[in-house]
């Protein structure tokens, strides 16, 4: 996929072709890689900030440990960053070389994260089979007036991570197979981590402005 | 870093100083690190204090981005750029927008 | 490639253009008043503080220029001697120098001349009257408080194109009495009017450019402005910001009379549901 | 995905030595040639942009005259900013001359990832063909303004072009922040991690920190319009209000959305919109002083001060850009605050300005036709930056905000500093696109044209919005704006000489291609790294990796006389 870049700068021209140090001390994939979380973080933080907007200026808003079961998100939550930890451990194990644990940790991270996607698939269902929540309606709640913003910026927030766990998972999937093959060095544990840290992170955000907030 | 090396997994660029990282951190600091942010998850969970959630926020993310994401090994440089491209713009745009958001005269 | 330069027509040709067109502009910076003439207090403060830029920019542009002309008519051939350094003294000199020189004229100019006009536009006193504008697709529609000097408030429910433009309800008691003309502002001569905006649809911008007076119409918020016209006589109004279609034709009259004529018009006209 | 694993084990070394035309033109990995398809793509938008600019020009200046409805009119000139700004300055300065000249100005072989490189080239043409298909399609293309500001742009009943065109433009402008992304990602890892030699960060090109900091700025701003985009699609497919407050009412019908405001849309755009002009002008400045060193024969003047204003440029476009704002309704108080910060970036600009200038001091002046662009673009940026101080003042702004002082600004920013930038560097790098020079009279013909042309269109317009002439209206038929709207005709005459001259560049573009003079390997005797490739620089660019002794601007310093010294020289 990337051979290409050996054409120029990998093992074949390793040696002719030196570069100067980088202040960012690590590799291009690296770079690449922390500048393109940098721009996610900006895309979610973007829409963190346009719901924070609303829902300051919003006259009324939803109780949400009404709305979603708080041990549930919690659980959610505990899955998310066990599964940021076990990556962690992959990481650490295939710096090591240990190839066989790299794997191990890295399939048990997609594990989670597959559990996270299931639980997140449930809180969906709650949302629109219990609460008849739609995105232009928002969770019918007793007592409360209809807010659509609130399922509004839930489907569109959750549904946006949502959709970064899955593309992680398939990241991780592949990761973890080459990693038992050993066709990727530690560096490509290492991005698959990052991303997913990354994901996790920004559960962090999620959970804490939009859930408990 | 330094084990891509005694690995041979080299690549050009950045094997001239990728030596500097040291020693790759061992498993149990992880595993410390997921149980303060468990611990933290619960406490964010039963205190609704808008102070303390905005500080667990910050606590676990740094928590994150420190350990899990190796920002600890990375260089300054790097850090600077995430902690300022990727939050402190993004921070910037909210605190001026609350001003807006609560300021606004609904009209209906 | 064009080595040999040294009795190039562009040595001479650059800077006359460079020249040309500097004198140009000035020209008719200062032979012609391009501003439409002011009508408002305020007016003449933004008047002012565009007068202030004009002379700072100006002074920059031009010496910018005559500078690039010189630099362009002086500059050595090809085959003059190499290039020697100009010294870090000249060089920090000529750099930072007008760097701080545009940097003060600027903040000044912001903070000393213009911030305080912008207070003038958003202050809020309840001595001034009070008027709304209403702004939709694609007219202009002026909404008085009436004699009690409440607004009705609006029932959008009860729009109706023909017999209810403004959304008022006649059972609302503030509505009563209200004020509505489609498509013209009346205004009182040196009283401060306080402008509340509000759009049914999209985005428009009130925009009286003899009182030097613009707003955007953002539906769902109300949005304020004030200002004092001075002068009777007849203005317009001309939408912003584009609003669709047929956004050049959105314009309305704005009548500004002197004041008792004002409070007559007030008292004698009849309440929108009267 | 392919960014997971970071270093292929599975070396494709096929496409080293391309033989086939599709291999070589087409799906081409080498940076320059996908360069060029940047301009090449860029030379078909801008005669669709320049074209519908005619059009309209036409109208205003003989309305009813030009076969032009009002629906037209909007569409017209919404598709021309929107086109203009992405597909023609973004694609031409920063994809296309970027691509060309960063591996050659730091010396690697290519972009740290060349296949994404093809990628994000490929990513764009859809884009650019669905924007244009937009025109096409039941009602015309958007018609909301480029900021295509909600409701007008969220309600398909609000305006013509705000169905499926608005759709269609909106679909094009995601693809355009995907690929200008990826593009973004590769321009800030090879600039980082694949210098050659001896090529310290400070010995770099100020071109090639333009490049960085435009790239920094777009991965930073981007995200927020995408976002916003998201949120656009979903309220107008989906049925939300993010952007739509309650009670809307529509050609008579009540609305059913509640609860949102379109000033988060103004915010959030214009969080991308301000940095995107930063994106689209500093490129051209760096350019800009490269050409001016390498024809004035002498270093630039301050190198260390234009790179540091660059940065503080960067930083402070990112915090400012509710100036665009003051009177949307936003809280007063902020429009004090962005006031007074917009006008701190008149301290970094002058500076800039300044090193420009100074840079023509004591210089021995070569008048070749990327020179005289260069030259004509130090007037262009201090007559238009000028501009930018009224329009910074909030008070100043009352009277100009949505005239065509606005519009002459940014013309004069966006478009003429930008596009002279851009001019200056294809006809200065052509040599080493393609190893021709292009046809001089033609090049010189061609400046005098966009000189004149643009610069009389663009200040003549200035003081229309004096006169408070109203942007985006059809015709002008307020009483008080009639002095000002009877300079139409002078207007709209020079711009058809400012659009006429281009067709010239595009004739001595294609034609030079194939039939201009040969070009030897350094033809401006210029100092930077890309003069010690070939010219035209094949694949891999050099065979012996080039190593960087000195400073990038070495001229006046040569030992034997000859007055400039290589970057590769000792």
């Amino acid at each position: 996929m990337s051979g290409e870049a050996a054409a120029g700068h990998g093992h074949a021209a390793h040696g002719e072709w030196e570069c100067e140090p980088t202040p960012f001390k690590a590799s291009w994939p690296k770079v690449m890689m922390w500048w393109f979380l940098i721009g996610d973080a900006v895309l979610f933080g973007s829409l963190l900030v346009a719901y924070g907007f609303n829902r300051v200026a919003a006259p009324a808003w939803l109780p949400q440990d009404k709305v979603f079961s708080m041990n549930f998100i919690t659980v959610m939550t505990f899955t998310l960053i066990t599964s940021s930890a076990t990556m962690a451990t992959a990481v650490a194990a295939s710096r090591a070389g240990d190839r066989k644990n790299a794997c191990l940790f890295t399939m048990l991270t997609a594990v989670g994260g597959i559990a996270f996607l299931g639980m997140q698939v449930y809180e969906w269902w709650h949302m629109i089979g219990h609460h008849g929540a739609r995105l232009t309606v928002g969770p019918k709640l007793e007592g409360f007036p209809d807010v659509p913003a609130f399922s509004a910026y839930f489907f569109m927030i959750t549904g946006f991570h949502g959709s970064h766990v899955l593309s992680g998972v398939f990241i991780l999937l592949y990761t973890g197979f080459n990693a038992l093959r050993g066709r990727n060095g530690p560096e490509g544990v290492e991005l698959a981590g990052l991303y997913w840290h990354f994901v996790d992170l920004v559960w962090v955000f999620v959970f804490g402005t939009y859930y408990l907030i | 870093m330094a084990d891509a090396h005694a690995h041979g997994h080299d690549h050009g660029p950045d094997h001239s100083h990728g030596g500097g990282h040291g020693h790759a951190p061992s498993y149990r600091g992880y595993w410390i690190a997921w149980f303060i942010l468990l611990i933290l998850t619960v406490v964010m969970i039963k205190i609704h204090n808008r102070n303390v959630l905005l500080a667990g926020i910050g606590i676990k993310s740094c928590i994150i981005g420190w350990w899990f994401m190796h920002l600890k090994h990375e260089a300054r440089a790097l850090v600077w750029t995430v902690v300022l491209g990727g939050l402190g713009f993004v921070l910037f745009l909210f605190y001026l927008m609350y001003f807006e958001a609560a300021k606004a005269i609904p009209s209906v | 490639m064009s080595r040999r330069d040294r009795g190039s027509v562009w040595r001479f040709l650059l800077p006359v253009g460079f020249l040309a067109f500097t004198a140009a502009t000035v020209a008719a910076v200062l032979f012609k008043d391009w501003m439409p003439p002011v009508a408002s207090e305020h007016g003449k403060g933004v008047d002012g503080m565009i007068t202030y830029i004009l002379c700072a920019a100006g002074l920059i542009f031009v010496a910018g220029h005559l500078l690039l002309a010189k630099f362009i008519f002086t500059s050595g051939a090809d085959d003059a001697p190499a290039y020697k350094p100009i010294g870090n003294k000249a060089e920090m000199l000529f750099t930072i120098g007008p760097t701080i020189f545009i940097l003060l004229i600027s903040e000044i100019g912001v903070l000393f001349i213009g911030n305080p006009i912008w207070g003038q536009v958003f202050k809020e006193d309840p001595e001034d009257f009070q008027i709304e504008v209403i702004a939709k697709q694609f007219e202009w529609i002026a909404h008085y408080p009436g004699r009690d000097g409440k607004f009705g408030p609006f029932r959008m429910e009860k729009y109706d194109e023909v017999d209810n433009i403004a959304a008022l309800w006649k059972k609302d008691k503030e509505s009563r009495d209200d004020l509505v003309v489609r498509g013209k502002l009346i205004l009182p001569a040196g009283k401060a009017c306080q402008i509340r905006i509000k759009s049914f649809d999209v985005l428009h911008s009130f925009n009286i450019p003899a009182f030097r007076t613009k707003q955007d119409a953002v539906p769902g918020i109300y949005t304020k402005t004030r200002f004092v016209a001075t002068t009777p006589g007849d203005y317009e109004i001309a939408c912003a910001e584009i609003c669709g279609v047929n956004h050049y034709k959105m314009k309305a009259k704005v009548q500004v009379l002197p004041l008792e004529k004002y409070m007559k018009w007030l008292e004698e006209e009849p309440g929108f549901f009267e | 995905m392919a960014l997971t694993h970071s270093h292929g084990t599975d070396a494709a070394h096929g496409h080293d030595h391309p033989s086939g035309f599709w291999s070589k033109y087409i799906f081409s990995f080498d940076h320059k040639v996908i360069g060029v398809q940047y301009l090449i793509l860029a030379c078909i938008m801008g005669l669709i942009g320049a074209g519908l600019s005619v059009w309209f020009r036409t109208q205003l200046a003989w309305p009813g005259k030009a076969g032009m409805s009002p629906e037209n009119y909007v569409m017209a000139v919404t598709m021309h900013g929107t086109i203009m700004i992405f597909f023609v300055v973004s694609l031409s300065l920063s994809s296309g001359l970027g691509n060309f000249c960063i591996p050659l100005q730091i010396g690697a072989r290519d972009m740290a990832y060349p296949l994404l490189n093809m990628l994000s080239f490929w990513t764009i043409v859809p884009g650019a063909a669905i924007m244009v298909a937009s025109f096409f399609v039941e009602g015309g293309g958007a018609a909301g303004g480029w900021t295509s500001y909600p409701p007008l742009s969220a309600l398909p009943k609000a305006a013509p072009g705000s169905g499926t065109g608005q759709t269609l433009w909106l679909l094009a402008m995601a693809i355009f922040v995907v690929s200008f992304t990826l593009g973004g990602l590769n321009y800030v890892a090879t600039i980082l991690n694949l210098r050659a030699r001896g090529m310290t960060l400070m010995r770099m090109p100020i071109t090639i920190w333009t490049y960085f900091i435009s790239a920094v700025l777009g991965l930073l701003s981007f995200p927020a319009l995408t976002a916003a985009a998201i949120m656009l699609l979903l309220d107008r497919h989906g049925g939300t209000s993010f952007f739509l407050p309650s009670k809307l009412i529509l050609s008579g019908q009540l609305q059913t959305n509640t609860g949102g405001t379109p000033l988060l849309f103004q915010h959030l755009f214009w969080f991308l919109g301000h940095p995107e002009v930063y994106i689209l002008v500093l490129p051209a400045v760096g350019i800009a002083f490269d050409v001016l060193a390498a024809n004035a024969r002498r270093p630039v003047m301050g190198y260390k001060a234009s790179v540091f204003a660059l940065w503080a440029i960067a930083f402070l476009g990112m915090i400012v850009w509710g100036h665009h704002m003051f009177i949307s309704g936003m809280n007063p108080y902020l429009g004090k605050y962005f006031s007074i910060s917009t006008l701190i970036i008149t301290a970094p600009f002058a500076l800039l300005g300044v090193c420009l200038l100074g840079t023509l001091w004591r210089a021995r002046i070569r008048f070749n036709t990327p020179m005289l662009f260069a030259l004509g673009l130090i007037s262009a940026v201090g007559t238009g930056g000028i501009g930018g101080l009224f329009l910074a003042t909030a008070t100043a702004d009352l009277h100009f905000h949505d005239t065509y002082f606005v519009v002459g600004h940014f013309h004069l920013m966006i478009g003429v500093t930008s596009l002279m930038g851009t001019f200056a560097g294809i006809y200065y790098w052509f040599p080493k696109m393609f190893g021709r020079t292009m046809n001089e009279t033609l090049g010189k013909l061609h400046f005098v044209g966009t000189m004149v042309g643009t610069f009389v269109v663009f200040t003549v317009q200035h003081f229309q919005g004096m006169g408070g002439m109203t942007r985006r209206y059809y015709e002008y038929v307020n009483e008080y704006v009639k002095p000002a709207a009877a300079l139409n005709p002078l207007v709209t005459i020079f711009a058809f000489i400012a659009f006429g001259s281009q067709l010239i560049f595009l004739v001595n573009f294609f034609w030079s291609m194939f039939a201009g003079a040969k070009a030897s390997k350094n033809p401006w005797e210029a100092t930077t790294l890309e003069w010690t490739a070939e010219s035209p620089a094949g694949h891999g660019n050099w065979n012996e990796p080039p190593v960087v002794r000195g400073d990038p601007y070495r001229y006046g310093e040569g030992a034997d006389g000859k007055g400039w010294k290589l970057q590769t020289d000792a």
